[in-house]
């Protein structure tokens, strides 16, 4: 379970105490919180918590302890106040609707509670079928289709794919990653990241290298820099190992593993 | 090209044996008959897949029927060694998107609004991407209201993945009118999907 | 959760058969060990891979052994069956798996995780493949976390594909920003993908 201190505050004012209907370790409060899926999940939360019938809820007691959660909600993660303040809206109405006396017109009109029950009950048996379809095993997840190798003899032609194909896919990728919105590969960086995969695969068919095995002087300064760059690059992202035994020996290169 | 005919039935096993464990989708009898430039009889082919299996019968893969057709799969004893080659490529989905694809399969054909409604919250745009990244789900048609909200259903790729033949083999879902469900303990909550 | 072990060598010898049979990369010693939670020497998974290669010495698929590790494949004499499997070869790849392909090109050695990271969803297992028997991607190494996921990149071939001596061919984004400014034609635009 995560240690995390309560920091919830409601209206402003940080609560050291938790109401008392509510039987939550206060450290869980957040994740507790974030494990609902929304208000259904919420509202069924709160109905097999306390064993109310689910065909006679108490309006008044569930939409009370209802508020309660939505508040600490807001108070800690106000995105997710949207669909659980519309839930609360609806509560509050059926509460009224069920409390005031019903005029003599309307008496044959069908319990107020009737929707929401029947929502409710749907939502609880696809939240089980969901379980049940995350407990199959499937293929990528309990299943392992066979997959094994063979020659391929190509009697079609494969796709045709152009450079402007390639390039388009690139550009879709970082206008929806919005993370990347604004990032931009160079041909420098691409240079370093196509010599990366010239090393890794240099030291796949030998295992250890000497630092200068990589470089090959032939190539001109910018190249050596470059394959410099690369080197560093492979050992920040923790992928190379460089070791010396002593000062001025021969410096090696090998992949980063541990088990070796 | 020299390409030898299959000279005898241990032959055109062999051809079928290869095929099934060399490709990762499902093989249909129509593409069994595909293998071969002779005609072979579909009963032939079922015999054939009949003998196949009694000879993996206690072996590491076996044989499965799916929805689109036959496969070798690893035995499922197996699945907990496999997990430990590749745990990068066991696929995990959040609740989300398992309580979605629950609507879909069961409910189908659903709308976008269908889902929300039955879910009581708005949808992240990446849920439906998920399972149509995955070819589980596809858009079978419109609704005829304004908007013309897409129908989503189940593809029989969602069957393959699930081991099974048709919808009707999915677990049957819970009445909750009749039957009561013991709450889950708070254990059971926290754990995370 | 009951993990089995397996209780005798014939038990790893079908453990080691079902994940060569369901992976279509070679797998080294290291990937073979890392099956088993108890350790086996290698020289036990020699000896078991040599009476693999015995058991199928006369079967439909041929256990061999390539420069990256070990890998069934179907024997040369089914190729021509096989081939005819897959005759209408799709006109297009998938938005996925250009997607796929740009990401490993320009970000290259990626892991298929960090591929996932980047376009937001979980990757359909076939993506890859059909990159890897276009011969476009590679493995060129693993990287050292938990599960030592493969590190992918674009080979040689794809160079040759595309028309190009070195990524440093590929349109740099910078400059795509740029020429996209100049000329914003409405082809670029609609492309569908």
């Amino acid at each position: 379970m995560i240690d995390v201190p309560l920091q919830a505050k409601i209206k402003g004012e940080a609560f050291t105490e938790l109401p008392q209907n509510l039987y939550i370790p206060p450290d869980a409060l957040e994740v507790y919180l974030e494990s609902f899926e929304g208000p259904l999940d919420l509202l069924l939360y709160l109905i097999r918590k306390h064993n109310l019938d689910i065909l006679d809820i108490p309006m008044a007691e569930l939409t009370r302890q209802y508020m309660v959660y939505v508040e600490k909600m807001q108070a800690i993660k106000l995105e997710l106040a949207g669909d659980y303040l519309l839930m609360s809206a609806m509560l509050i109405e059926i509460k009224s609707r069920y409390l005031l006396p019903k005029p003599a017109e309307i008496e044959t009109e069908q319990d107020p509670r009737a929707d929401l029950v029947r929502r409710l009950m749907e939502y609880e048996s696809i939240k089980l079928a969901a379980e049940n379809l995350d407990g199959m095993a499937k293929v990528g997840n309990g299943i392992t289709v066979a997959s094994a190798y063979y020659q391929h003899i190509s009697q079609v032609k494969p796709p045709e794919v152009s450079l402007d194909d390639l390039t388009e896919a690139w550009r879709n990728v970082l206008n929806r990653a919005s993370h990347f919105k604004h990032h931009k590969v160079s041909r420098a960086e691409l240079s370093v990241r196509e010599h990366m995969s010239l090393i890794l695969r240099q030291l796949q068919a030998e295992p250890v290298l000497e630092f200068w095995q990589v470089f090959d002087l032939a190539d001109g300064i910018p190249k050596l820099v470059v394959c410099f760059l690369a080197i560093l690059e492979l050992a920040r992202e923790g992928l190379l190992r460089i070791t010396q035994q002593a000062a001025f020996s021969p410096i090696y290169l090998q992949i980063n593993r541990h088990d070796d | 090209m020299t390409i030898k005919l299959p000279a005898s039935i241990a032959d055109l096993k062999q051809v079928l044996e290869a095929a099934l464990l060399t490709t990762n989708q499902p093989l249909s009898l129509d593409d069994m008959t595909r293998l071969f430039v002779e005609r072979v009889e579909r009963t032939s082919l079922r015999m054939l897949l009949d003998e196949l299996k009694q000879d993996w019968a206690s072996r590491s893969m076996e044989l499965v029927q799916v929805a689109t057709g036959y496969r070798f799969q690893a035995r499922a004893e197996y699945a907990p060694f496999l997990a430990r080659l590749n745990p990068e490529r066991q696929l995990k989905y959040s609740r989300a998107v398992m309580e979605t694809l629950a609507i879909i399969a069961y409910r189908q054909p659903v709308t976008r609004g269908d889902i929300e409604q039955i879910r009581g919250v708005t949808m992240n745009p990446t849920i439906m991407r998920q399972l149509q990244e995955r070819d589980w789900i596809d858009v079978v048609g419109q609704r005829d209201v304004p908007g013309r909200p897409s129908l989503y259903a189940t593809t029989k790729h969602f069957l393959d993945d699930f081991n099974i033949v048709s919808l009707t083999e999915l677990p049957a879902m819970a009445d909750f009118a009749q039957q009561e469900i013991a709450f889950p303990t708070d254990d059971e909550v926290f754990i995370k999907t």
